[in-house]
């Protein structure tokens, strides 16, 4: 009994800081992973290859008339150069062969995609750019993997409140909860 | 079997007679875990709130019970800051009682609200200007406070007071104790007004308004006074039902007196303002808003006679009855006067809860009334069962009452 | 908490002698915020109607019985009795225009402000929100859907204003200074009577601006001190007096 | 030495400090609350491109011009039609639930048979060519095939009457409407062509029973007229006056209420035509003198004791009349059906005395448009021809149809003595149903052929019934259909060509090309959303006044047995009886119409003294005809004598939003035929009320 007590006191700290060291590893290296899904586009688009084309952002993702920001281009503004196989990528071929000719929208992931209860405009934010909130895609072979977050669906990307407000507060533009919310 | 876990030199009922009375008790927990379950997994519309009564049952018990803990704070203030050394006798019931009070408010709130996963927003994301905010954070941090008026008491456990580092902790505790008394006195006064303030900030609704000094409403102070003029009339009422229960005497009759006399003085004071302010209510305020009197009440739910025995049978009568030596010094008639006194404090929860949000502003409105369903009362019961189970513990294991021994010596 | 002044005050004035109580502004408010249907919709204790319609009568026996209907939307009060209250800081009164905001994903469902407000303005959402199969498909892009537990209240349709801001800049337009038009809220375009009108109060080229200001205009509860903005009109004095509380003999002296 | 317990503890402890440390806690108490932002179960909104396309919503009777926002080309909000006269922006409260309804639960999701185990889905080919089948073998055999259908305004009734016609039967039916009966009024009168009412240049509106800011004609364009006669704190430009049995959703707005039975307001008229002749008015028709002679049974105290209407209001009311710029009378039914021919004619004498036909603020007279379908049945043909009677005809095997198509209509819900007639319509051996909902009929039929909702089709709407113009609408569907449903008109117009009948069009569109034409209207506009309209009057010449009618007709017949009038109250946000309650219009519903499973009606105090009931007691409404239940509610906005109650619930069918709510009050509506015209009316039944 004495002697026990001896040792454990004499090892004192040392399960203590394994305990410790143990946690701050699961917290830091195996909980990211775990809480994050890796999805794929499901075509390979290459945003490189259009860009090398002399194709600027906005020639598809427009602002529509009414304002609003149309996001990302369908089927109809796709198919107006890809109506059939133009190239010899295999993606291309997939994209033209399964959603094209079959007139079925892609499901593409987007990176930034905001919940129901916020309302985002972009034409509100014309004078930033682009890539102040998105990634520079242009020099992109193949799209990024997209990471969602198991817990609330949202990708790795998407701002959080508090960058939306931050900006916001360093550009003097109100962050009243009506500007963004819905 | 469990007896070298007793207090020193203390008789205890059996274990098996222990355990049925737990299991007993187990029964209602059940039920109201049963109730908070399908609560939480269902939404509140399982409940009888509703968009008239969005505030029911639960706000009224959390508050009566906040109120009645009130015996914890003001004990401790009146022990380790004014020193009135008789405390001593009960202190430690009146921590037990205001720990098991608050916790179960917290437990009942977390119920009440719609999202409990966000409850820590109310941390995170304060509204200074809110009054309940202030409740928020004040009965969190005296919830914490009275764990740790609680924990020496724990660690006065015949047993674990044998650990030297325990002794020693218990004894450093129970030295600074002064201070913890000190914040808690602060903390509590501060939410028992902020829970006053928040119906009297309520400017649109004329039942509870009220005009007050710099940021607080009177209700505010009203509060304050309430709780402390019933919350030591509540701990001597714990301490006697013990004793009926396990029939012991566990306090010294001048104990209770003592603290019938602190909270008959603090009734009377509390009555003296409350009768000031619902008189400047009914003829000031409410006539330049256009109503009267009159049109605060409504049949027997909402009747006039929630007020008469608020104000006077549980008001101004108990107090009367506490602060005379000669009612108070007989035992029958000291409990009467204290029993009314939690009814009538209770009352004054129940009227600024639901009366508040019954009396329809708008003209063209009517009255609609409020009962609460089982799914309000299970968890309330949940509550009380909780709060005899730590009591019974306490009671089996700790040292709570000096003088059970002495009381109780053959 | 000093009230705040906004240069836009966006208002609603309803003419309570044009109201048919016809139901038709409270099917848009349903549509245009997702409210899922409940099929005992005849509970009003648990119902969603940002919009309500309640009836009001001069207490007069038949044929004197005169009736009225009273279309309530969300007040946005100038002191919102409910904003202070909030613990979280979910619902505020922060935005030019001055509009009452209610945000869902801060809400934790205390109901304090529902207490706080005497109009009944707020609504507590009981129960998740179950569309038939399909309608879902029919959802306004306006609102997002709420889950149960919080509180939902009138926001005067204001992601509409939002668009027209989209609309302004695209237009080259004030957002500051709008057609009246190009920012209506449902109940108002879908009202077949021309009942409600909407606009910005502090500006004089909207129809609002004269409205408040009429010898006819008043608003509920006055006396409350919500500064509402939100203003009935009627030439019926009884519906008039019904706007707020008063005492015997006021009443009389009103009358004089 | 292994793991002993207190390094157990220690480990533990220090694996919770650590874990403090770590983002673990934090994270997921953040994740968690946004989690709860975002349930999956919660229904998530449409984006996209937001666009609003014109259309035709036709879940009222007359019709609403309205506009549907779309998103991404889903129909998200349904609002009136900014540019159209007829809607003013404004919509009705039944259509503008109409975007939901297009998933209501209700709805056929496609072509059905009724077996012995129920209704069993097949498909269109088996669904038509049973049809065609049915239909060929009655081809050419009189009588043996017969139609019914509840689109009043829509050229689909040349369609169907041209193909049940070309069958070899002339029983092609339109559902019972205010319309209607006024144009048989106006025949008897005999006049011809279409009459409307402008009310935008009327300084001075009698409304006769007629519910005109609920029920009567266009809803929405009356509300708005109303509303811009009345600028928001100025001046009236504009007097309405309400004489009805209820002071109705109409009457609460109007500047004078005149309590009238229901069964008087012929009476009413007649009074304020005699104290206008006794003026010095008169009209210009060969029967004047016999006119005038009748109304010395109408003076103002005869009307008096017909009516309670008291002499001086009477007096006072012709003489405001008399005196006003452009005053223009509205006869009709207080709930949009069942009025006989006389109440018309008689407001519309008073019109002529008035001097106020084909001048502004009067009564409109208008040029029907010619039909475009071969063998189709003429505007005039219509209106004669009464579905409930041809029930009543096969009741008594006068007529024996082997084949009933139904076309957005629910006789056997709301056709006067619903239970008489539903019976009825099992004596024929095969019913159809074009039905967008599985609506009483439907559930009734052998077949059901679901027909497109509004906005899934191209429709058309010509000059709603009150409306003071000739006015012609078309429009294009919004969306594809979201259930397996076909437009009826082309499915009738493949039929007809299967069956070798010829009937000028092969396509719907063709008809209604061939109609804008006919119309004088252009294609591009109408179908665009842009409304036709001719201001183009007809000469009112040769017209004779009724007299023997009206003789008849204006004395009310009470039968003691039933000592209440019953005054059915006829409410949009209910529904009609072609469409049950919309899901997003029950809240609009009070709880002092319906709570829980229980209806109301409505009785003053007076009343409920009289026969014993309190607020909230359960009774039951008897009729010569039929009975159903409801609770009382106490309204001091209904006459003494009368009973007010609500149609549209009582639901059989339809979904569980609607379904057992209340009792059908047209189950108790009892036909008699109008003295001097024998036109069936059901406006005057009277009740008894009985404690149960």
């Amino acid at each position: 009994m004495e002697e026990k007590k001896t040792s454990s006191q004499s090892g004192g700290a040392l399960p203590f800081i394994l305990g410790l060291l143990a946690a701050l590893a699961v917290g830091w290296w195996m909980f990211p992973k775990a809480l994050f899904s890796e999805s794929h586009q499901p075509i390979r688009f290459s945003h490189k290859v259009h860009a090398e084309q002399g194709m600027a952002c906005d020639d598809c993702h427009k602002m529509r008339d009414d304002g609003s920001y149309a996001g990302l281009p369908n089927n109809e503004k796709c198919g107006e150069c890809h109506s059939d196989v133009v190239g010899s990528d295999p993606a291309e071929k997939k994209f033209v062969e399964e959603y094209i000719q079959k007139s079925k929208e892609v499901p593409w992931i987007i990176y930034q995609n905001q919940p129901d209860n916020v309302y985002f405009t972009h034409s509100a934010h014309q004078a930033q750019e682009c890539t102040e909130c998105h990634p520079k895609m242009t020099d992109n072979d193949s799209p990024p993997v997209a990471r969602i977050n198991k817990i609330t669906g949202y990708t790795e990307r998407t701002l959080k409140m508090w960058q939306c407000e931050r900006c916001h507060a360093e550009n003097g533009v109100s962050n009243a909860c009506y500007v963004c919310h819905k | 079997m469990d007896s070298n876990l007793f207090p020193e030199g203390h008789e205890r009922c059996s274990l098996g007679r222990f355990l049925a009375w737990i299991v007993f008790l187990g029964l209602f927990l059940g039920f109201g875990g049963y109730a908070a379950f399908v609560i939480l997994s269902q939404g509140l519309v399982v409940t009888g709130l509703d968009n008239y009564f969005g505030f029911g049952l639960w706000i009224t018990f959390d508050l009566a019970v906040i109120a009645l803990g009130a015996g914890a704070f003001f004990s401790g203030f009146l022990k380790y800051i004014l020193k009135i050394d008789q405390l001593k006798h009960i202190i430690n019931l009146a921590v037990i009682v205001g720990f098991i009070c608050y916790s179960g408010a917290m437990l009942v709130l977390t119920l009440d609200i719609g999202q409990p996963i966000r409850a820590w927003f109310g941390y995170w994301h304060p509204n200074v200007h809110s009054m309940l905010t202030e409740v928020i954070f004040c009965i969190t941090l005296y919830c914490l406070v009275l764990v740790i008026e609680f924990v020496p008491i724990i660690l006065e456990q015949k047993q674990l007071n044998k650990i030297p580092f325990i002794h020693h902790l218990a004894h450093n505790l129970h030295v600074n104790m002064a201070l913890f008394a000190g914040i808690g006195a602060f903390l509590s006064t501060f939410h028992q007004g902020s829970l006053g303030g928040m119906y009297g900030v309520l400017f649109g609704r004329p039942y509870a308004f009220r005009e007050g000094f710099f940021i607080w409403p009177w209700t505010f102070f009203l509060f304050v006074l309430s709780a402390v003029g019933s919350g030591p009339a509540f701990t001597m009422l714990v301490a006697t039902f013990m004793e009926v229960l396990t029939g012991k005497k566990l306090v010294e009759y001048k104990v209770k007196t003592l603290m019938a006399k602190i909270a008959g003085s603090m009734l009377c004071l509390y009555m003296f303002f409350k009768i000031i302010d619902t008189w400047y209510w009914a003829t000031s305020y409410l006539p330049s808003v256009g109503l009267t009197f009159d049109q605060m009440f409504y049949q027997t739910i909402y009747g006039k006679w929630l007020m008469w025995s608020e104000l006077g049978l549980c008001g101004v009568l108990p107090a009367i009855m506490m602060i005379t030596p000669a009612i108070r010094n007989r035992p029958a008639l000291l409990y009467t006067a204290a029993i009314l006194d939690c009814i009538g404090i209770t009352i004054n929860r129940y009227v600024f809860t639901v009366q508040t949000i019954a009396f329809p502003a708008l003209p063209f409105d009517k009255w609609v009334t409020y009962t609460p369903n089982w799914a309000e009362w299970a968890p309330a019961g949940l509550i009380v069962a909780y709060g005899f189970v730590v009591l019974s513990l306490s009671y089996r294991y700790l040292p709570v009452f000096p003088q059970e021994k002495a009381l109780n010596a053959k | 908490m000093e009230k705040q002044e906004f240069k836009i005050k966006w208002g609603m004035v309803i003419d309570l002698d044009k109201c048919t109580g016809c139901g038709a502004c409270m099917v848009s408010c349903q549509v245009e915020n997702n409210i899922a249907p409940q099929q005992d919709a005849s509970n009003k204790l648990r119902t969603l109607t940002w919009m309500n319609v309640f009836e009001m009568n001069n207490g007069q026996a038949f044929p004197d019985h005169e009736i009225a209907y009273l279309p309530r939307p969300c007040m946005q009060c100038g002191s919102p009795a409910c904003v202070p209250v909030c613990p979280v800081v979910a619902t505020d009164k922060n935005e030019e225009g001055g509009i009452v905001s209610q945000i869902y994903p801060r809400c934790i469902g205390c109901r304090y402000c529902m207490g706080a407000c005497p109009y009944h303005a707020r609504y507590f959402n009981w129960d998740d929100p179950v569309f038939p199969a399909g309608m879902e498909k029919t959802l306004s892009p306006n609102t997002s859907a709420r889950p149960r537990g919080v509180v939902e209240k009138c926001s005067f349709c204001h992601t509409r204003w939002g668009r027209a801001k989209e609309r302004a800049r695209k237009e080259g337009v004030d957002t500051m200074d709008m057609p009246q038009e190009w920012y209506q809220t449902a109940c108002t375009t879908a009202c077949p009577g021309g009942v409600i009108q909407f606009g910005d109060v502090n500006n004089p080229k909207h129809s609002v601006y004269e409205l408040v200001r009429s010898k006819y205009a008043f608003r509920l509860l006055e006396r409350l001190g919500l500064d509402p903005q939100v203003w009935y009109v009627s030439k019926r004095e009884w519906v008039r007096m019904l706007g707020d509380n008063y005492l015997e003999s006021e009443k009389a002296k009103k009358h004089a | 030495m292994g793991l002993d317990r207190r390094a157990f503890v220690q480990l533990a402890v220090g694996g919770v400090v650590g874990t403090l440390f770590t983002p673990i806690p934090w994270k997921l108490a953040d994740d968690a609350a946004i989690w709860s932002q975002n349930w999956p179960w919660i229904a998530k909104v449409t984006k996209g491109e937001i666009a609003f396309k014109n259309a035709i919503s036709k879940f009222c009777p007359s019709g609403c011009a309205v506009s549907v926002r779309t998103v991404e080309g889903a129909p998200t909000l349904v609002q009136g039609s900014k540019d159209n006269p007829l809607s003013q922006g404004g919509v009705c409260p039944a259509c503008a639930a109409g975007a939901q309804l297009l998933y209501s639960p209700a709805r056929v999701k496609g072509p059905m048979k009724k077996t012995q185990a129920g209704f069993e889905p097949i498909t269109w080919d088996e669904a038509l060519t049973t049809l065609s089948a049915k239909l060929s073998a009655v081809k050419g055999k009189d009588g043996k095939v017969a139609m019914v259908s509840g689109d009043q305004t829509g050229t689909t009734s040349e369609v169907f009457s041209a193909f049940v016609a070309a069958l070899g039967s002339q029983d092609f039916y339109l559902m019972p409407s205010e319309g209607q009966v006024a144009g048989k009024a106006w025949s008897i009168m005999g006049g011809t062509g279409k009459v409307g009412f402008d009310l935008k240049n009327a300084d001075f509106v009698l409304l006769v029973g007629a519910d005109a800011f609920e029920s009567w004609g266009p809803m929405v364009r009356n509300k708005k007229t109303f509303g811009s006669k009345r600028p928001v704190g100025q001046p009236n430009q504009a007097t309405y006056v309400y004489a009805g049995p209820v002071r109705n959703r109409t009457a609460a707005v109007c500047d004078q209420y005149v309590p009238v039975p229901a069964d008087s307001l012929t009476a009413f008229a007649l009074g304020l035509a005699a104290q206008l002749v006794q003026a010095g008015k008169s009209i210009d028709t060969a029967d004047f003198a016999d006119f005038k002679a009748m109304l010395g049974n109408f003076s103002a105290d005869k009307v008096e004791k017909l009516s309670g209407v008291k002499a001086a209001v009477l007096a006072d009311l012709a003489k405001k009349l008399a005196s006003a710029k452009a005053p223009l009378v509205i006869a009709g039914s207080p709930f949009g059906q069942g009025e006989g021919a006389a109440t018309f004619i008689a407001g519309a004498a008073v019109n002529l005395l008035l001097g106020q036909v084909n001048k502004p603020g009067g009564m409109k007279v208008f040029a029907d448009f010619a039909p475009v379908v071969k063998g189709a049945a003429t505007a005039k043909k219509l209106t004669e021809a009464s579905f409930a009677d041809y029930l009543s005809k096969v009741e008594k095997g006068k007529a024996s149809p082997e084949v009933l198509l139904v076309y957005e209509a629910n006789p056997a819900y709301g056709l006067p003595q619903a239970e008489a007639m539903s019976k009825v319509m099992e004596k024929i051996p095969f019913v159809v149903s074009f039905s967008t909902f599985l609506d009483e009929t439907a559930q009734k039929a052998q077949l059901i052929l679901p027909n497109p909702h509004p906005l899934e089709r191209l429709d058309d709407l010509a000059t709603p019934y009150g409306y003071s113009r000739a006015a012609y609408l078309v429009s294009l569907p919004v969306i594809k259909p979201v259930a397996d449903a076909k437009p009826t008109p082309d499915l009738i117009l493949g039929l007809a060509a299967k069956l070798g009948l010829d009937l000028g069009f092969s396509t719907y569109q063709d008809v209604l090309k061939a109609k804008t034409e006919a119309v004088g209207a252009s294609w591009g506009d109408v179908s665009k959303g842009k409304l036709f309209a001719s201001d183009v009057t007809k000469d009112v010449s040769g017209l004779n006044l009724a007299t023997a009618v009206l003789a008849k007709a204006a004395i009310p017949n009470r039968d003691p047995a039933y000592p209440l009038a019953l005054a059915p109250l006829a409410q949009l946000n209910v529904g009609t009886s072609a469409l049950a309650t919309a899901p997003q219009a029950l809240v609009t519903i009070r709880d002092t119409e319906l709570l829980g499973n229980d209806m109301f009606v409505q009785v003053c105090a007076e009343t409920a003294k009289a026969n014993g009931l309190s607020q909230g007691a359960k009774v039951k409404l008897t009729s010569s005809q039929g009975e159903c239940v409801a609770r009382v509610n106490v309204s001091e906005t209904v006459m003494p004598g009368t009973v007010a109650a609500p149609l549209g619930f009582g639901r059989t069918a339809w979904d569980k939003f609607t379904r057992g709510k209340g009792d059908n009050l047209s189950k108790v509506l009892a036909l008699s035929p109008e003295p001097g015209t024998n036109v069936s009316v059901w406006s005057d039944t009277r009740v008894k009320i009985a404690k149960i």
